[in-house]
């Protein structure tokens, strides 16, 4: 049987059972779903243990005929980056349950309802990485609305209605315009020897560079609207805010990545020449991303605002890192999206617990935490550090690697981009001077500190971005190849250091 | 080379913090003693691995130790890694030694703080990023140690955070840092784009075929980050305010350590600015603006605290200048790095000794007359002024002396421009440190009825002791037989330049000493004979005004950075609420107008439904006649 | 001289209409000799062992491709095949909804409010005349896409309206309402027959034939003149488009869509939109395929106006039988992209969206007719508020129908979508895909909002309940669910079926 | 006489008819004017039957006259019952659904 076969159906297996046991039993919900979580990582933890890091094909491959008709198939495969983004998912997954073990409280339907579909969610995250179907690919990407838009609407806070729908516009729009360009690519496909939607297949497609254009332009607004890219990001901010904690770190931390993934994934294979073409544009808007989500944290008010600003930030590092076109620009940023998933899964959870104890989210509502509550405090600092990059952690090499990157290509951008490494220091340390330092605050003397079990959910999460912040090989090890080869499937190498041309030049005198 | 204990000497305080942070409340009784032993032990990994360095011949003395690969992604490849050579064991020796007196002290200055096992780990952090920052073996290591210091320098100015001002003192610093470090990342991003290496051998063999632009703009990076961290202009607004740290926290890192880093990356990266003259120029340039930036600071201030910050700026800026004069200078701005170390560290100590027995008061218009009553602190404090200001034989007086000599010889206008330069701050140094000296334990007691100056505790001021005795003997070992000089020779040194003479050494030497007595003299003059007050008075001039406002640096950065980009910041949440997503919500709002507009055709009237049947079916035959046409 | 040939037909071809038509005099004789008490029990077993006999004959004869049945007035071919069996499907699902006879007034003759009205909703009598009707309706649909000459097209087009005309008066509640949808569905329904009929007399004079083929073949050798050509092409369009309701043709399906019961509304929804489709394909597909560089702009540009009209709308709607009424406008538009395709991929699409909308629009009426208050539905959005807690069954059902007209993979709906504008694109018609993907964009709205109000919204004072559905309605729910949730995620049985069925024969 | 005349009067009629059904409000005139579009159909129908020479046009306007029958009665029962409801065959009346 098939890894990610296996890997996929746990999940749906564990919405199964909880769906079969009543309502009331709540407790025997959350464990179910924590059991089955830790179980999917475990099965990824051990599948990726079987990936043979050094070749580039797709691995785990599995094929089953689904609608021959139309060419589809139930294709799964995964390369280096797939798998580091379904380790991405797995590992948060159980964070994620048990960290919100009493977020499903005040949604509004049962608590075995709530894991029920993060579970579904979790099958379809771990499908749209999988596949190598276009189809398929399409298919979880779309599905994967209807759960989180769920989630946030029946789970979260505030205006969660309205969230809900702002999100799921947004991305059903994205969605119809990717469909657009996969009923191009598929139309494409007919004409040239068959239909198909095998990503291998269509990435040999002939066509014309306005055709390709258009195409491209379908699948990249769906993934800059998905990660999101400005101008398209206002969704985000609605969504974290209203969303339950657990669930704005399943939003920003894993599912944003499909916009990213697909990206290097769909964009860059499928559509070279026209990646090529609208790489200044996509660097522009990456670079805008990086220092408007920064001054836009800057100015928030509310915690979760900020998050979702700073991730809009670190979205354009992603995006600027995929199109710089250089191996270290890709690794980097596949790298990043790991990362990220974990500093912000980091910060939304203690940020979901401080809004918990204080019923507010609003940074000017807190005020001297250290003091009360230091180690809830510590790990939102430490949560915090890892967002703005610092070395040591898991996020600086990442941030600095898609900089890195960057710069041998596009130097003016990476400049403007490393702005973004003092606007974070502002943005993270302003909250965290408000919420943390000075004085108590009325209303903040009695909170109570981080407990056992938040304690067992945010330490593997530090612990993680401590460990690959000295020892990313791991991952990078695994990522590099397939960074390699999907720049190389673009159509670019990396350019060479000046001083080589100059020496070369000079030998050539 | 390679050797296998480079790691002990980061390992052993890293891991003294990461036990006290994780161990809790549970440490508080031996948590002190834990990281002073780690600090100790590091001090003691560093002396041997300096006596097996004194063991080989000059260029052998340097040693590597692989960790692991760090990062490897394509051509850009990083391993974690760390070399030991001359440069670095100043270094090392400097931070656990100065460090772990520092310890010492701490425990007693801060025993009666309640979280002081943090602070602890905080400081053994510090030297653990300190020794990784100077250990490191490519800028991208050095990086590492860089924010790492950067942030226990954060966790330590604001580690009485509850106070509102002193956690902005730390939220600036940071800041003031971050910019700096955006610099030294620059740095290593057009280091790797020109010469495809960050290492520091690596990007040393690549300079030589390098283009002299690409090394020029490597250089001014380099500065940028050295400006941020070293607080030199114009990123040195930052460093008076850190002084709301624990005291022993301002000895060793605003004073001894961290904030001369920037001082060792220049001197680290001698092989760029060697072959980017106009890189090393601003770098002259920014020490010497630098150096009188802060001794007229230093004029003005009453906090003691605040007028020894101002001098380090000052005393950097020295370091700065002489690292910005080449090969030359080099040598002569770590020798000074390494004294004021000692000096400084001794006086800072000194002030905390004051605070301690004064309730933590630190305007020096409520001290006077406090000789009689802390003996052994004035004594200390006293050597350090000395050392600072540049009394032969004490250690200031070779190292400066030294740096305003090269600074003469660096030829032409920029020799004499530097040189007055250098030599004027020499005569402000000494006002003001005498002004200091004066207001603190000289003349009349100005304190409140309160206060009970005493004497600090044996473990306060034995490592006073220890440092005056660094202050008063370091000058002389350094210079002796230019040992210093020739013991960096291998790092710093390649090609030996003729140097110009514009006055020989002597003169030199005569008019620094002539200067420094000017300054101390006026400064006897106007607060030793007349009664100094306990208010500052306000009717004074502009420029002391402009002066105790830190030459409006604050001031400057408020109007230029801070308010224009609240501004900014205010203006783009408004623009994003109403000009992006009012652009979706418009959007919306459109579609709905148009679904209610259209929607009005909708009449409800049979006939005008089939009026529209009949349009429509003249408007098929209409159009399909057109199409045909 | 003209001879007198005598009739041949196939009475086991046309066996489906036939078995339907017989059943339709049955029970009009059952409706004048049975007893009232009686009547609806055998009008409801007459009408479904009917509808089932049908479907069971139309199994037999499934391979069949013969123009030679009624004498080339009729095809026997796959998509006459597949269009007769959607209709059977669909009706039997109406018809289950139809059982449920509190939709329906008892003595449609009766003045609303009068003395006798109450009297004849206190006796307890039950309206029977529908099945009947239903039944007449059924035939005529089943006859419209398989008929391929004049007279037959324009009897079938009566014939099937002429019952629905009068089902959409039958209504119990707000019986005005419904009576003017009877009147306007009537008035206009002929209008628009006359259109028609006018076409086929141009048609009829440009090609000097009745039979599709017969024009087929004036059109490729443009002999003729081609005004009458066009004349007739645009007016037998109206006629068509009128009953597929494209823009500006369809200004009756709001109002009638809301007029009439639901029951029949569901019926009239799905079951004509595959006869009136049926019909254009075979029209546009047999006739006027050599003449598309004349017809396929203005369709096209119908096509697109129909699309955005009918979601734009849909948005501002606050009843749910209008806004699924505006839906079926847009949809309509989907399907005419299909049409305007012109190629088999594009049939095959048509016939599969046909279908699968066919079957999401009868599921979601059948949700409507639940959503009751003590004055019978309720079909005011805002009053739905809330369904998702009380009665989260049905609220799902429902949002999952709401997520196949929108498009939403897993759904049939998407694969008919998927499939209709590769159709599109692939007869290089990109801009229809594109404005067919901004407004189904624009109808997600309104889908969303719904789903919205029923799970995120709080329900409002006067609570609106769900009646326990009845056994026959919970099938029809149940089984719309299920073969949505099938054909969105098993859609190759029914794909290969169509696409190796799908040739108009000629 | 030329056929082509007798489709004039047949368009003509057919016109009268249509913009009888959007000018006139009272139901049964306007069904008069449908039945009157219709029979122009029809004429049109015979009229072609004699220009292309076959009968199946005057066949046609037989099947129509029957259909016209049978739309009567379906018509005329609706527009009857809805005249005792609202005491008015106005057309104008009947517009409670829009929008």
């Amino acid at each position: 049987m098939n890894w990610l076969i296996i890997l996929g159906l746990i999940p749906l297996a564990g919405a199964f059972v909880l769906s079969a046991l009543p309502a009331a039993s709540e407790l025997l919900a959350k464990r179910i779903a924590l059991v089955t979580t830790l179980a999917v990582a475990g099965v990824a933890i051990a599948m990726a243990t079987q990936f043979q890091r050094d070749n580039v094909d797709p691995q785990f491959v599995q094929s089953y005929s689904w609608i021959p008709t139309f060419g589809i198939n139930f294709a799964v495969g995964i390369d280096g980056i797939a798998l580091v983004l379904i380790l991405l998912s797995s590992l948060l997954a159980p964070v994620v349950v048990l960290a919100g073990w009493n977020e499903a409280a005040g949604g509004r339907w049962s608590v075995k309802t709530f894991y029920i579909l993060i579970l579904i969610l979790q099958t379809m995250i771990i499908g749209v990485f999988s596949a190598s179907d276009v189809f398929l690919f399409y298919v979880f990407f779309e599905a994967m609305l209807i759960p989180v838009y769920f989630l946030i609407g029946g789970y979260g806070t505030g205006a969660r209605a309205a969230a809900a729908v702002k999100f799921l516009l947004y991305s059903l729009f994205g969605g119809l315009l990717m469909l657009a360009a996969i009923i191009g690519l598929y139309v494409l496909s007919g004409e040239q020897g068959g239909h198909t939607f095998d990503i291998a297949a269509l990435s040999n497609l002939q066509m014309s560079s306005t055709t390709e254009n258009l195409l491209f332009l379908g699948f990249f607004i769906a993934f800059a609207i998905k990660a999101p890219v400005w101008p398209f990001h206002t969704w985000l901010p609605d969504a974290a805010d209203s969303a339950a904690p657990g669930t704005s770190v399943l939003l920003l931390g894993v599912l944003d990545k499909v916009g990213t993934f697909g990206m290097i994934k769909y964009c860059l294979v499928l559509f070279p020449n026209a990646s090529k073409t609208f790489t200044p544009l996509i660097i522009t808007l990456a670079v805008i991303s990086i220092i408007y989500g920064a001054m836009l944290a800057i100015g928030q008010k509310d915690f979760k605002r900020l998050i979702a600003f700073t991730s809009i930030s670190h979205f354009g590092f992603i995006t600027l890192g995929i199109f710089a076109m250089t191996t270290q620009g890709q690794s980097g940023a596949t790298l990043y999206m790991f990362n990220h998933g974990f500093s912000t899964a980091a910060l939304f959870l203690v940020a979901g617990w401080m809004a918990a104890r204080r019923g507010s989210s609003t940074i000017s509502d807190f005020g001297g935490l250290q003091r009360v509550t230091p180690i809830m405090a510590w790990s939102f600092f430490f949560a915090g550090m890892s967002s703005l990059a610092l070395p040591g952690l898991s996020s600086f090499v990442s941030e600095f690697l898609v900089l890195v990157g960057t710069y041998t290509r596009y130097p003016v951008a990476a400049i403007i981009a490393a702005f973004g490494i003092v606007l974070a220091a502002l943005y993270i340390l302003i909250p965290i001077q408000r919420a943390l330092h000075g004085p108590t605050t009325p209303g903040n003397e009695s909170l109570s500190d981080l407990n056992l079990r938040e304690k067992i959910a945010i330490a593997p999460v530090l612990a993680v971005i401590l460990v690959l912040g000295f020892y990313p090989s791991p991952l990078l090890n695994v990522i590099n190849p397939a960074a390699q080869h999907s720049i190389s499937q673009a159509g670019f190498s990396d350019p060479l250091p000046t001083i080589e041309t100059h020496s070369t030049a000079k030998v050539g005198e | 080379m390679t050797s296998n204990s480079l790691v002990y000497l980061i390992a052993l305080p890293l891991i003294g913090s990461a036990v006290l942070l994780l161990a809790g409340r549970r440490a508080d009784r031996w948590g002190h003693v834990l990281a002073t032993l780690a600090s100790g032990s590091s001090f003691v990994v560093g002396l041997y691995q300096f006596s097996q360095m004194l063991a080989r011949s000059g260029e052998e003395r340097a040693v590597t130790q692989k960790l692991f690969s760090w990062i490897s992604v394509g051509s850009f490849k990083v391993d974690a890694a760390l070399m030991l050579d001359q440069l670095s064991i100043c270094f090392v020796l400097l931070i656990t030694g100065v460090g772990t007196l520092i310890h010492i002290y701490s425990i007693a200055y801060m025993s009666h703080d309640l979280d002081r096992r943090r602070f602890f780990a905080y400081l053994n952090l510090f030297i653990a990023a300190m020794l990784l920052l100077v250990l490191g073996d490519s800028y991208l290591n050095l990086y590492v140690g860089w924010e790492g210091v950067g942030l226990a320098s954060y966790l330590l100015i604001g580690f009485w955070n509850q106070k509102p001002t002193y956690a902005t003192a730390a939220k600036k610093a940071f800041i003031a840092n971050r910019v700096g470090d955006l610099g030294l990342s620059l740095a290593i991003m057009i280091s790797f784009a020109t010469l495809g290496t960050v290492s520091f051998s690596g990007v040393k063999e690549q300079a030589e075929h390098a283009s002299t632009g690409a090394l020029t703009a490597i250089g001014i990076m380099l500065l940028v980050a050295a400006t941020g961290k070293s607080a030199q202009f114009p990123l040195q607004a930052w460093l008076g305010d850190a002084m709301a740290g624990p005291t022993p926290v301002s000895a060793l890192i605003h004073a001894a350590t961290m904030v001369t880093a920037g001082v060792y990356l220049i001197v680290r990266s001698n092989f760029i600015f060697d072959a980017a003259p106009t890189a090393q120029l601003m770098v002259a340039i920014v020490g010497a603006i630098t150096l009188l930036f802060g001794a007229i600071i230093g004029m003005a201030k009453d906090d003691i605290k605040k007028a020894l910050a101002a001098s380090t700026m000052s005393q950097i800026g020295y370091m700065i200048l002489g690292a910005g004069l080449g090969p030359a200078g080099y040598a002569f701005a770590i020798m000074h790095l390494l004294t004021h170390g000692f000096f400084k560290a001794g006086m800072f100590l000194g002030a905390g000794s004051v605070m301690h027995g004064m309730d933590d008061e630190v305007n020096m218009r409520r001290f006077g007359g406090l000789r009689k009553f802390m003996p052994i602190t004035f004594a200390t404090f006293g050597i350090g002024y000395l050392a600072i200001i540049g009394v032969p034989p004490f250690a200031g007086f070779y190292s400066k002396d030294k740096i305003i000599e090269v600074a003469f010889n660096a030829g032409g206008v920029k020799g004499w421009i530097f040189g007055c330069t250098a030599l004027l701050g020499a005569a402000i140094t000494a006002f003001y440190m005498t002004r200091l000296v004066i207001m603190t334990f000289a003349g009349n007691k100005r304190w409140d009825a309160k206060a009970h100056p005493h004497e600090s505790p044996a473990l306060m001021w034995i490592p006073m002791v220890l440092l005056a005795v660094g202050s008063v003997a370091s000058g002389f070992i350094f210079s002796q037989g230019n040992s210093l000089r020739n013991w960096l020779a291998p790092v710093v040194e390649h090609e030996h330049e003729v140097e110009v003479e514009l006055l020989s050494p002597a003169v030199v030497s005569i008019l620094a000493l002539l200067l420094v007595a000017l300054g101390v003299g006026i400064a006897v003059m106007k607060y030793l004979r007349t009664e100094v007050l306990r208010e500052a008075p306000e009717n004074v001039s502009i420029f002391t005004k402009i002066a105790r406002r830190d030459l409006m640096q604050d001031a400057f950065n408020e109007a230029v950075f801070m308010r224009p980009g609240q501004k900014v910041t205010a203006a783009l949440v408004d623009i994003d609420k109403f000009v992006i997503d009012g652009a979706v919500r418009g959007v919306a709002r459109l579609t709905q107008g148009s679904g209610s507009a259209l929607r009005t055709t909708q009449t409800g009237y049979v006939r005008s439904y089939a009026m529209w049947i009949l349009l429509g079916a003249i408007g098929l035959v209409a159009t399909i006649w057109i199409v045909t046409l | 001289m003209v001879s007198f040939d005598i009739p041949q037909l196939s009475y086991f071809l046309l066996g489906p209409i036939l078995i339907v038509l017989c059943g339709a005099v049955l029970a009009v004789v059952v409706e004048a000799f049975l007893s009232s008490r009686t009547r609806p029990k055998v009008q409801l077993g007459i009408t479904l062992v009917t509808l089932v006999a049908a479907l069971v004959q139309l199994w037999r004869i499934r391979g069949a491709t013969t123009m030679d049945a009624a004498m080339g007035s009729v095809a026997i071919d796959g998509p006459a095949i597949l269009f007769q069996g959607s209709i059977l499907i669909m009706a039997l699902l109406g018809v289950f909804l139809i059982a449920d006879q509190q939709h329906f007034t008892v003595v449609a003759s009766t003045l609303p409010g009068s003395s006798e009205e109450r009297e004849s909703l206190q006796s307890g009598e039950q309206m029977t005349e529908v099945y009947p009707l239903t039944l007449f309706a059924v035939a005529g649909m089943m006859l419209f896409p398989i008929a391929t000459d004049l007279i037959t097209l324009f009897v079938a087009l009566e014939v099937l309206s002429l019952p629905l005309y009068l089902m959409a008066g039958l209504s119990r509640h707000r019986r005005l309402l419904s009576q003017e949808a009877a009147l306007k569905y009537f008035l206009l329904g002929a209008f628009s027959s006359t259109f028609f009929l006018f076409g086929s007399s141009f048609l009829y004079g440009y090609s000097g034939s009745v039979s599709l083929s017969g024009i087929q073949a004036a059109v490729s050798s443009s002999s003729g003149n081609s005004v009458f050509l066009f004349i007739g092409i645009a007016f037998v369009s109206v006629g068509l488009l009128f009953k597929v309701g494209a823009v500006p043709f369809h200004a009756w399906v709001p109002d009638v869509y809301q007029g009439a019961p639901t029951p029949v509304t569901a019926f009239m929804a799905a079951a004509t939109k595959v006869a009136a489709f049926g019909a254009m394909l075979r029209i546009f597909y047999t006739a006027f395929d050599n003449a598309y560089w004349e017809w396929r702009p203005v369709i096209t540009t119908i096509a697109i106006i129909t699309m955005l009209f009918g979601s734009f709308v849909a948005i501002a709607q606050r009843d749910v039988k209008r806004m699924l009424a505006y839906s079926s406008i847009a949809h309509a538009g989907f399907l005419l992209s299909g049409v305007i395709a012109l190629n088999k991929a594009g049939l095959e699409a048509t016939i599969f969206y046909l279908f699968a909308y066919g079957i999401v629009t009868i599921g979601a009426f059948a949700v409507v007719t639940l959503v009751r208050d003590s004055q019978g539905e309720v079909t005011d959005i805002n009053r739905w508020a809330g369904l998702g807690k009380r009665s989260p069954m049905v609220a799902t059902a429902f949002s999952l129908f709401l997520l196949a007209f929108a498009g939403i993979p897993l759904t049939s709906g998407f694969i008919g979508k998927f499939s209709i504008f590769s159709a599109a694109y692939e007869s290089g018609n990109t801009l229809l895909v594109i404005v067919g993907v901004l407004s189904s964009a624009i109808a997600a709205y309104f889908y969303i909002r719904v789903i919205v109000l029923m799970f995120f919204t709080n329900p409002s004072e006067d609570a609106t309940s769900v009646v326990i559905p009845s056994f026959l309605t919970s099938a029809t729910i149940i089984s719309a669910f299920v073969i949505t949730l099938f054909l969105g995620v098993f859609p190759s049985p029914f794909l290969n079926f169509i696409s190796s069925t799908a040739t108009f024969i000629r | 006489m030329n056929p082509a005349n007798y489709l004039y009067v047949s368009v003509l009629l057919f016109v009268i008819g249509a913009i009888g059904v959007v000018v006139r409000r009272n139901a049964i005139v306007v069904f008069m004017c449908i039945e009157l579009m219709l029979n122009a159909s029809n004429l049109a129908f015979v009229t072609f039957a004699r220009i292309n020479g076959n009968l199946d046009g005057q066949v046609i306007a037989f099947f129509t006259m029957v259909v016209a029958a049978c739309e009567v009665v379906i018509g005329l029962a609706i527009i009857v019952t809805i005249y005792r409801t609202r005491r008015s065959a106005s057309v104008d009346d009947a517009n409670l659904l829009k929008r």
